[in-house]
C-alpha cells in the first residue's frame, strides 16, 4: 500500500510541491531528457524556487524494470507527481499507480491515460513533434539547392517517427520534387554511427539535414565540417554549431506541466492529456540568430506555423 | 666461441647448503647439501617426487629457497631469477621442455637476448653461430625449423644449444634421458663428456641406474626430500643405489612366467593413416598380437607409434586397411565401443591424454564408464559405487593419495600413472595397447608396472608395448616389432633379438639379415 | 554507373574512416593478448580516453594536448589493467567487465561535472596533400581524412614489424605462448605483460580520442556505444595478427557502411536487417574462410612461478 | 565438515572487505560531489535490504542474474566462454512472448510450463549457434556471441516495431515499439505486495538442478570432462565437439529462462528501448560477474547473485536518495567488480600460507592434502 497524503487540504505555503521524475538519458543529453530536466528548473523559477516546487530525478533509467522501481519507490515517498518521461514506462505505471491512489502520475510522449482501464490518476502528455517537424521541412525544402535532404533517426518509432514524419510531409508540401534520404541507425547511442550516416547523406547530394535523439550530436558535426545546414529538435542544438544550424524545434514541456501541478492542487488526480503543440507554445521554433535567414523562408515558416496552428494545414501521420 | 655471453665467468664450483622449500603440505627440499664442481658430471637420483626438479630450480633461480644458502665460485649468490642464474653461467634444460614451439629454433635461442642489431632481431646471426656451436658438439638442429615440427630428440638438442649459446659452463639437465632412444642417448653422452672435457660442469638427473653409473663422476642420492648421501659412482652399484632411493631391494628382472599364446585378438591389416600435420605416417602396417602375448613396439618416437595406437584406439580414422579386435572387424567402431570390447589404452601423454588433472582419483577412475552400471543410472552417477571402486584400486594398486575425492594434479607423476594403470586394467581388458607405460617412471613404480603386464599377459591378455626403452622390451615382450617411418621393419621373437641389432632396424637400416 | 562509382567510392571512403577507432583499440588489444592477456576493458577506457582528449582541447584548444592527456589515462588504466591481471592475478575476463563498467561511468560523471553539456571543439584537422588530395578519386577516397585515421593505418604494419621483426616481438609472443619457457630465459613475462597492456591502454584510449576529436568532435556520454567490444571480436576475426584485424576492421566497417547507403537509397529492406549486416557477415565470412589461428596458448591465463 | 563451513566463512571475507574498500573510495568522490557517503550508503543499503519491498526488489534483481549465471557456471565449466547472454535472453524473451500472445486463452497451467520450455529453446538455438560455429568451424565464441547479441537487438527491434507490435499502438501516431500485454492468467505468481514473482524461486532450485546436474550427472561429467581437458575427454570416447554445443546450448537455454522471466514475472510484455539492456537490464553480461563470483559454483552464484541485485538496486536508491549522477554509480560498481576479483588473490595467498605453516609445522607427509579448487 501506498502512503496516504493530504495534499489538497494543505494550503501551498505550507509545504513545496514535490515532483519525482524518471528519465531513460541523461539530463544533458541535448535531447529528450534534457528538454524536460530544463522544463523542471523553469517551473521552479516560475514558482517561486526550492520553497515552492521541490523536484529529484532519476536520470539513465533506460531499463525499464529500474524505472518500474524507481517509480514505486517515489510513490511511496510520498511525491506529489512521478513523471515517467519515456513512453517505455507505459506499462509499470498502468501497474503501479492503482496501488498509489492519492499519488498523481504523469506518462510521456503518450495520450492514453488508461482511463479506459479505470485508472484516474495518471496524465499523459506528447509532443506533436510532427508539427515542428513539417515547419523544419518546410523550411529545409527551400533552402535546399540539390532538392536531396536526409535524415538521420535512432530506430523508427515514437517521438522520433512523430518528426520524421512530418519533415517529410513539410518538405513535400513544398517542394514535391524534393527527395528525403531517411537512415536509422539502430541506436540512441552510437554517435559515429550517427556521424557515418549524415556522411552518407552527404555523398548522396544531401546540402540539408536533420536528425532526432541523443547521437544525432554526432551528425551535426559533419553537418558543421561539410557546410550543411542542420535542423534540430527537442532541444536547441545552436551552440554546437553556430554557423549551420538553422532553426530548432524547441519542447517546452511547462505547457504540460503547469496545468497538471493545478490540477493536482485542485484535488484532480489525472485523466488528462497535454499534448505541446505549436497552438500552445509547448513547441516553439527558435531560429539560430547567428544564421543568416533569408527572409522570404522566415517567412514561410511563419505562415506555415500560423497555418498549423489554426488548423488549416494537417499533417499526416500515424501507422505503417 | 664467441656467444654473447662469452664474458660470462667460468662455474669453477657451485656448493648448495641447508636448501630448504617446502610447497603446501610438502616439504620438498629438507636441508639439503649439494655440490658440482669444474669438469665434474653430478648424477641426482631419486624416487618421483623426491625433490630432485625443485633442488635444481632453487639452484637455476626459478624458486627461491626458504632456507639455505647457494654460493658460486665460493661467493654467496642469491637468484632472484633464472636470468641471475644465466649471468653466473648456469643453464637448465627442464624436465618438460621450454619451448615456445610456434617460434623457430633460432627464435626459441634468440629470445630474451639483446639483438646485435639493437631494435631488429639478427636471427641470421644466430642461426649462423647455432650452426657453427651444433657442429662443435655435434648438435645439428635446422635454425629455421618451427620448434613444433621437431621430434623429441631434436628439441632437446635446441634445449641444450640454448644452454650452451648463453655460455653456460654448468649444465642442469633434468632427465634428459627419459624421451630418447639407445642412439640418441649415447649421442647426448658423447656431447656431455666433451662439454665436460672444455671445463664445464654437468648435473644429471635420470631414473636410469646404468646411466647415471656410465656418465657420472659423483652421485648424490635424495629420498622425501632429504639427502640420503653422496657417493663416487665408481665406488657403488645399481642394487645400492636402488637400496638408497627406495628403502628396500629391487628387482631388475621382472619375473616372466611362460605362457602358450592362444588365439589372435588384436589384428592390424595394411593400415595407412595420416599424422596431425597430414603426412603419411603409417604406410601398410600389419601386425597381430595373441592372447597371452606381450608384443613389443621398437622405434624411435615420431615414426608412427602414436598413430598406430590412436588407430587402434579408434581414435584416428586409417585411411586404409581394417583393425580387428577379437576377431571382428571394428575398423568403423567409435573408441568406446572399443573399449566396451575389451581394449585397453594407456595413451602416451598420459597427463594429456590419459587424465583429467582437477578431477578426482575417484572421478579420474570412471573416465569411461560414467555412463555405464552400477557407475551410473540413467544417467545419475551413484557415489556409492564409484566410492567403493575407487576404495578398491587405491588398495588394489597401492597409489599414494590422501582420498579417493583428493584431485589427482596433486598427485605424483608414478602415481597419476598408476590411476591410469588401474583404470584401464580394471576393466578386465583381453587386449592392451601400453604405450611409454614407464617413461619418466622411477624404479619401484616401473617394477610395477611391469609386473602388471605381466600378470595381465598371464590372464590371457593380447598386450602390445609400445617403448623406445629397449631394456623394457627385451625384459618384457615376447616378439618384438619395430617400426621406422610408418613400416614394420622386421617382427623377430625376443630370443633373436639384441640391442645391436634393434637399434639397426630403429634407425631405418634395411633388414639386417642374420 | 558514374552513380554506383560514386556510391562505391562513399561506401569506401565510409568504410576507411569507420575503422580507425577499432584499429587502435583492436591492435592494442592485439598485443595485449599476444602477450596472454584479455583485456575486456577496451570500450572503458576508449571512454575516458575519448573525454580526456575532448576536454584538454576543449579547454586549452590545443589538439595535440588533447591526444596527450588520452595517453596519459590510457597509460593509468593500461597500469591499473596490468596491476590486477599481472600482479594480482584477477580472472581477466571480469575485471575486465568491472575496468568497462569504470570507465563508462567515470567518463559520464566527468563529462556531466566539468562540461554539462555537449559541446563541440575543432579537433584534429584533415589532412590536405596538396597534388594528392586532389587528384579524382583517390583523393577523396584516400587523401582527405583526418590525421588520426592515418595513425590508425600506419599502426598495422608498425605492430607487425613489432611482433615479428623485434626482440620485443619475440618476448610478446613467448609470454602469450609458454610465459614458464620465456621465463626460464630471465625475461621477466610479467614486464612484457604490462608493457602491452598498457600500451593498449594508451592505444584504446587514443582510439577513443579519435573518435571525439578525431572523427566526430564532440562527447557524448557512452559515445563508443559497444564499440569497445567489437574491437575485441575483431581480434579473434584477425586471428591475432595485425593485418587480420584491419581486414576485420574493413569488413565490418564497409558493411556498415554499405547498409547506410542502402537505407539512403530507400531499398525495401526493414531498417533494422539493415543494421544487423555488418555482424552478420562477419559471422559468414569466418564459416566461409575457415579460420586456422590457435588462441595464444596461455591467453587469459595469470603467469605464477609456482 | 564444519572446518570446511569456516574455511567458507573466512574466505567470503576477502571480497566483503574488498568491496568495502571499493565504496570507501567512492566515499571520496561521493564527499566531492557534495553528498554525505555516510548519508548515501544507509540509503544504498536501505535500498537493498532495508524493507520487504526492498528485499523483493533485489532478489528479483537477482533472479535473471542467477538464471543466466547457471547458464555461465555450465558453459565455463565446459571452457566456452559465452559473453551473448544478452541476446539469449531477448530471443527466449521473444518466443516466449509471442507463444503466449498467440494463445491469449489457455490455462496458466498449461501456458507458463509451455513458455518456459519455449523461451529455453530459443535461447538454446542462440547459443547454439556460436556453439556449433566453434565445434565446426574453429569461430571464436567470443566473437561470435558478441555479434550474436547485437543481431538480436536488432530483430527484437524489428518485431516489436513490426510483426509483434501492441494492435494498441499500431494505431497510434507514435507507435511505441512494444507488444501487448499478456493475459493476467499468464503471470508469474508474486507474493503480493511487492514485485516477488516464482521466477525467484524457479532459479533456486534450478541452482541446486543445475548443481546435481553438473557434478552427479553422466552429462554434466562430460560437461565438465571436456572443458578442463578435451583431449582426455576424447581419449575416454566422448564426442567432444558435441558437449562443447551442448555446453553453450544448455547456457543459452538458462539466458531464455531469464528472458522470459522478465516478461512474465516482471514486466508483462516486452518494450524496446531500441538497446538489449533496454530490455535485459544488463543480466546477461552482470550474470557472468555472478557467475564468476560465486566460483562457477551454481549454488555459490546464488548468494553472489543476490549481492550483485542488491548493489543494482541499492545503488539506485542511493541515486534517489542523494541526487548523484547515474554515472557514479555505474563507476562505482565497476570499482566493486575490479576490487573484489582482484581480492581472490588475497584469499588464495592466505590460504597457500596458512598450508605452508602447517607444513612447516608438522612433520613432512609425502602426498599434498585435499584441497579441492573448484
Ligand atoms: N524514447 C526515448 N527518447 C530518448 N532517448 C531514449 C528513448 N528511449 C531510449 N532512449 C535512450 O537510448 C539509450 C540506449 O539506446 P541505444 O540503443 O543507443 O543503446 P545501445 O548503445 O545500443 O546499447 P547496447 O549497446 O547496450 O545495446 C539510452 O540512453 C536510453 O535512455
Ligand atoms: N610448484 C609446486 N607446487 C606445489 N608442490 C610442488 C611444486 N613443485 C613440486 N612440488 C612437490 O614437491 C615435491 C618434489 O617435487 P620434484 O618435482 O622436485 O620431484 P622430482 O624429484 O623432480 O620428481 P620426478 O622424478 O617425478 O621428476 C613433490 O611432492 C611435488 O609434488
Ligand atoms: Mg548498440
Ligand atoms: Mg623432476
Amino acid at each position: 500500500g501506498g502512503t496516504q497524503q493530504a495534499e489538497t487540504q494543505a494550503p501551498e505555503e505550507a509545504r513545496p510541491f514535490r515532483i519525482a521524475v524518471v528519465m531513460p538519458s541523461a539530463i544533458n543529453d541535448m535531447a529528450f531528457s534534457q528538454s524536460m530536466y530544463e522544463a523542471l528548473v523553469k517551473l521552479q523559477q516560475e514558482m517561486g524556487g526550492p520553497d515552492k516546487l521541490e523536484f529529484v530525478y532519476s536520470e539513465n533509467m533506460y531499463v525499464v524494470d529500474d524505472a518500474a522501481a524507481a517509480i514505486r519507490d517515489y510513490a511511496s515517498q510520498g511525491y506529489d507527481l512521478i513523471i515517467a518521461h519515456g513512453s517505455q514506462y507505459g506499462s509499470s505505471l498502468q501497474e503501479i499507480a492503482p496501488d498509489f491512489p492519492n499519488t498523481s502520475f504523469a506518462w510521456g510522449t503518450t495520450v492514453d491515460t488508461f482511463a479506459e482501464q479505470g485508472i484516474d490518476n495518471v496524465f499523459a502528455y506528447e509532443a506533436r513533434s510532427e508539427q515542428g517537424g513539417y515547419v523544419n521541412g518546410v523550411m529545409a525544402a527551400m533552402l535546399s539547392q540539390s532538392g536531396v535532404i536526409g535524415v538521420v533517426g535512432p530506430i523508427e518509432t515514437g517521438d522520433a517517427k512523430l518528426y520524421i514524419d512530418g519533415f517529410k510531409a513539410g518538405v513535400m508540401a513544398t517542394n514535391p520534387n524534393a527527395q528525403v534520404n531517411v537512415n536509422y541507425i539502430g541506436s540512441f547511442s552510437d554517435v559515429a554511427l550517427a556521424a557515418e550516416a549524415a556522411k552518407t547523406h552527404i555523398e548522396a547530394g544531401a546540402d540539408v539535414l536533420t536528425g532526432t535523439a541523443q547521437m544525432v550530436v554526432g551528425a551535426v558535426g559533419v553537418a558543421k565540417d561539410h557546410g550543411v545546414l542542420w535542423f534540430g529538435t527537442q532541444a536547441d542544438q545552436s551552440s554546437l554549431a553556430p554557423d549551420i544550424v538553422v532553426a530548432n524545434q524547441v519542447y517546452d514541456w511547462t505547457v504540460a506541466l503547469k496545468p497538471m501541478v493545478e490540477n493536482i492542487q485542485n484535488g484532480v488526480r489525472g485523466g488528462e492529456a497535454y499534448s505541446l503543440t505549436l497552438a500552445n507554445g509547448g513547441l516553439t521554433i527558435q531560429y539560430n540568430p547567428q544564421f543568416d535567414l533569408p527572409a522570404e523562408v522566415k517567412d514561410a515558416a511563419e505562415a506555415t506555423i500560423q497555418g498549423i496552428v489554426n488548423g488549416d494545414i494537417q499533417i499526416p501521420v500515424g501507422g505503417e | 666461441m664467441a656467444t654473447p655471453f662469452s664474458a660470462t665467468p667460468k662455474v669453477q664450483s657451485v656448493v648448495m647448503r641447508g636448501i630448504v622449500k617446502r610447497f603446501p603440505g610438502v616439504v620438498a627440499n629438507d636441508h639439503v647439501d649439494f655440490d658440482v664442481h669444474q669438469g665434474e658430471v653430478h648424477a641426482l637420483l631419486g624416487e618421483n617426487g623426491a625433490g630432485k626438479s625443485t633442488l635444481m630450480k632453487i639452484l637455476y633461480g626459478l624458486y627461491q629457497p626458504d632456507e639455505g644458502e647457494i654460493q658460486v665460485n665460493g661467493r654467496p649468490v642469491t637468484f632472484a631469477s633464472p636470468l641471475d642464474a644465466i649471468r653466473c653461467g648456469i643453464g637448465m634444460v627442464h624436465q618438460h621442455f621450454m619451448l615456445v614451439e610456434t617460434l623457430t629454433v633460432a627464435e626459441n635461442v634468440a629470445l630474451g637476448l639483446p639483438s646485435s642489431r639493437g631494435f631488429v632481431t639478427d636471427l641470421e646471426r644466430v642461426a649462423a653461430r647455432l650452426r657453427a656451436l651444433g657442429e662443435q658438439y655435434g648438435l645439428p638442429v635446422d635454425p629455421h625449423a618451427r620448434v613444433w615440427q621437431l621430434s623429441v630428440g631434436q628439441q632437446q638438442r635446441v634445449e641444450i644449444l640454448k644452454v650452451l649459446y648463453r655460455g653456460a659452463s654448468l649444465l642442469i639437465l633434468d632427465e634428459p634421458t627419459a624421451v630418447l632412444t639407445p642412439q640418441e642417448v649415447e649421442d647426448l653422452f658423447r656431447v656431455i663428456r666433451q662439454m665436460v672435457g672444455r671445463g664445464h660442469s654437468v648435473v644429471f638427473i635420470s631414473h636410469k641406474l646404468h646411466e647415471v653409473l656410465s656418465i657420472s663422476d659423483r652421485i648424490t642420492v635424495l629420498r622425501d626430500g632429504r639427502k640420503v648421501g653422496t657417493v663416487r659412482a665408481a665406488a657403488t652399484n645399481k642394487a645400492e643405489l636402488a637400496r638408497w632411493m627406495v628403502g628396500r631391494e629391487v628387482t631388475f628382472r621382472p619375473e616372466k612366467a611362460p605362457v602358450t599364446p592362444g588365439p589372435v585378438r588384436l589384428a592390424v591389416e595394411d593400415v595407412h593413416a595420416r599424422s596431425d600435420r597430414g603426412t603419411p605416417a603409417l604406410v601398410g602396417v600389419s601386425l597381430a598380437v595373441r592372447g597371452g602375448e606381450i608384443v613389443g613396439l621398437a622405434g624411435v618416437s615420431g615414426n608412427g607409434q602414436r598413430e598406430l595406437a590412436e588407430v587402434i584406439a579408434g581414435l584416428r580414422p586409417p585411411t586404409q586397411g581394417r583393425v580387428r579386435l577379437l576377431g571382428r572387424d571394428v575398423t568403423a567402431w567409435p573408441a568406446d565401443a572399443r573399449a566396451d570390447l575389451g581394449l585397453a589404452y594407456i595413451p602416451e601423454e598420459r597427463m594429456r591424454d590419459g587424465v583429467i588433472l582437477p578431477f578426482s582419483v575417484a572421478e579420474n577412475f570412471i573416465l569411461r564408464d560414467h555412463f555405464k552400471p552400477p557407475f551410473a543410472r540413467r544417467g545419475i552417477l551413484q557415489p556409492q559405487a564409484i566410492l567403493a571402486h575407487s576404495q578398491a584400486l587405491i588398495r588394489a594398486y597401492q597409489i599414494k593419495t590422501p582420498g579417493p575425492e583428493t584431485p589427482v594434479q596433486h598427485l605424483s607423476g608414478g602415481n597419476i600413472q598408476k590411476v591410469v594403470l588401474a583404470r584401464e586394467l580394471a576393466r578386465a581388458p583381453q587386449v592392451i595397447v601400453a604405450a611409454q607405460p614407464t617413461r619418466g617412471l622411477d624404479i619401484g613404480a616401473t617394477e610395477y608396472v611391469h609386473a602388471q603386464l605381466l600378470q595381465q599377459r598371464a590372464a590371457g591378455a593380447a598386450v602390445l608395448l609400445i617403448s623406445e626403452d629397449l631394456d623394457e622390451i627385451l625384459a618384457l615382450a615376447d616378439r618384438i616389432a619395430v617400426i621406422y617411418e610408418g613400416r614394420i621393419m622386421d617382427v623377430l621373437p625376443a630370443a633373436e633379438a639384441d640391442p645391436q641389432r634393434l637399434g639397426l632396424l630403429m634407425a631405418g637400416v634395411a633388414r639386417a639379415t642374420g | 554507373m558514374g552513380d554506383w562509382g560514386h556510391i562505391l567510392l562513399g561506401v569506401l571512403a565510409s568504410g576507411i574512416r569507420l575503422a580507425t577507432p577499432y584499429l587502435y583499440a583492436g591492435i592494442g588489444e592485439t598485443l595485449g593478448q599476444r602477450s596472454g592477456v584479455l583485456n575486456l576493458g577496451v570500450e572503458g577506457q576508449m571512454l575516458l580516453g575519448a573525454f580526456a582528449a575532448f576536454y584538454v582541447t576543449y579547454r586549452t584548444g590545443n589538439v595535440l594536448g588533447g591526444l596527450l592527456a588520452a595517453a596519459l589515462v590510457g597509460l593509468l588504466m593500461g597500469l591499473a589493467m596490468a596491476f590486477v591481471s599481472v600482479n594480482l592475478q584477477a580472472e581477466q575476463g571480469i575485471s575486465g567487465i568491472g575496468f568497462y563498467l569504470f570507465g563508462l561511468g567515470l567518463s559520464d560523471l566527468l563529462f556531466q561535472k566539468l562540461l554539462g553539456t555537449v559541446d563541440s571543439v575543432r579537433g584534429v584537422p584533415d589532412a590536405v596533400i596538396p597534388g594528392l588530395s586532389d587528384l579524382p578519386v583517390l583523393g577523396e577516397l584516400l587523401f582527405r581524412h583526418n590525421w588520426m585515421v592515418y595513425g590508425a593505418y600506419a599502426l598495422v604494419p608498425l605492430a607487425w614489424f613489432v611482433l615479428n621483426k623485434t626482440p620485443w616481438g619475440l618476448m610478446i609472443k613467448a609470454a602469450g605462448e609458454n610465459p614458464h619457457a620465456a621465463d626460464s630465459l630471465g625475461v621477466s613475462v610479467a614486464r612484457v605483460r604490462y608493457a602491452t597492456v598498457t600500451l593498449g591502454g594508451v592505444l584504446s584510449a587514443i582510439g577513443g580520442a579519435s573518435l571525439s576529436v578525431g572523427l566526430l568532435k564532440i562527447f557524448q556520454q557512452n559515445m563508443t556505444s559497444g564499440l569497445g567490444f567489437i574491437a575485441v571480436a575483431l581480434v579473434y576475426f584477425g586471428g591475432w595478427r595485425p593485418v587480420g584485424v584491419l581486414l576485420g576492421a574493413l569488413l565490418f566497417s564497409l558493411v556498415n557502411a554499405l547498409q547506410l547507403w542502402v537505407q539512403v537509397l530507400g531499398l525495401p529492406i526493414p531498417a533494422d536487417f539493415a543494421v544487423m549486416a555488418p555482424y552478420v557477415l562477419t559471422i559468414v565470412v569466418l564459416v566461409i574462410v575457415v579460420q586456422r589461428a590457435r588462441p595464444p596458448a596461455a591467453l587469459a591465463r595469470p603467469f605464477e612461478r609456482e | 565438515m564444519s572446518t570446511r563451513w569456516q574455511q567458507r566463512g573466512r574466505d567470503m571475507l576477502y571480497p566483503l572487505a574488498a568491496a568495502g574498500l571499493a565504496f570507501l573510495m567512492a566515499a571520496g568522490v561521493l564527499a566531492a560531489l557534495g553528498a554525505s557517503p555516510l548519508q548515501a550508503y544507509a540509503a544504498l543499503v536501505k535500498g537493498a535490504f532495508g524493507s520487504r519491498n526492498a528485499l523483493a526488489e533485489t532478489l528479483v534483481k537477482a533472479t535473471p542474474l542467477l538464471l543466466v549465471g547457471l547458464g555461465i557456471c555450465i558453459a565455463f565449466r565446459g571452457q566456452v566462454i559465452n559473453i551473448g547472454g544478452e541476446g539469449q535472453m531477448i530471443v527466449g524473451a521473444l518466443l516466449a512472448t509471442a507463444l503466449g500472445l498467440a494463445f491469449p486463452h489457455w490455462p496458466g497451467w498449461v501456458m507458463i510450463p509451455l513458455a518456459m520450455l519455449v523461451a529455453m529453446m530459443g535461447g538454446a538455438v542462440w547459443g547454439g549457434i556460436p556453439g556449433v560455429l566453434k565445434a565446426y568451424y574453429n569461430v571464436n565464441e567470443i566473437l561470435s556471441t558478441i555479434m550474436m547479441n547485437a543481431i538480436a537487438v536488432q530483430l527484437m527491434n524489428y518485431l516489436l516495431r513490426g510483426p509483434m507490435i501492441d494492435p494498441v499502438q499500431a494505431q497510434r501516431a507514435s507507435q511505441i515499439p512494444q507488444t501487448a500485454a499478456l493475459a493476467a492468467a499468464y503471470r508469474l505468481p508474486r507474493w503480493v505486495p511487492t514485485r516477488l514473482h516464482l521466477g525467484a524461486l524457479l532459479a533456486v532450485v534450478l541452482a541446486v538442478v543445475v548443481y546435481f546436474l553438473l557434478w552427479r550427472t553422466g552429462w554434466g561429467y562430460r560437461i565438465r570432462a571436456v572443458g578442463h581437458n578435451p583431449h582426455a575427454a576424447r581419449y575416454a570416447g566422448i564426442p567432444v565437439k558435441r558437449y562443447t554445443v551442448l555446453a553453450l546450448v544448455l547456457s543459452g537455454a538458462f539466458a531464455g529462462l531469464a528472458g522470459m522471466v522478465q516478461v512474465y514475472g516482471v514486466n508483462y510484455r516486452m518494450i524496446t528501448d531500441g538497446s538489449a539492456t533496454g530490455f535485459t537490464g544488463g543480466a546477461g553480461f552482470n550474470g557472468i560477474v555472478a557467475a564468476l563470483l560465486g566460483q562457477l559454483h551454481p549454488l555459490g552464484t546464488i548468494p553472489a547473485a543476490v549481492l550483485f541485485g542488491a548493489l543494482l538496486v541499492g545503488a539506485n536508491a542511493m541515486q534517489r536518495a542523494v541526487q548523484v549522477p547515474s554515472a557514479l554509480v555505474t563507476a562505482l560498481n565497476g570499482l566493486v567488480v575490479v576490487f573484489v576479483v582482484s581480492s581472490e588473490y588475497f584469499r588464495r595467498r592466505a590460504r597457500k600460507r596458512r598450508l605452508l605453516q602447517q607444513t612447516a609445522a608438522s612433520a613432512a607427509t609425502a602426498v599434498a592434502p585435499s584441497s579441492p579448487e573448484d
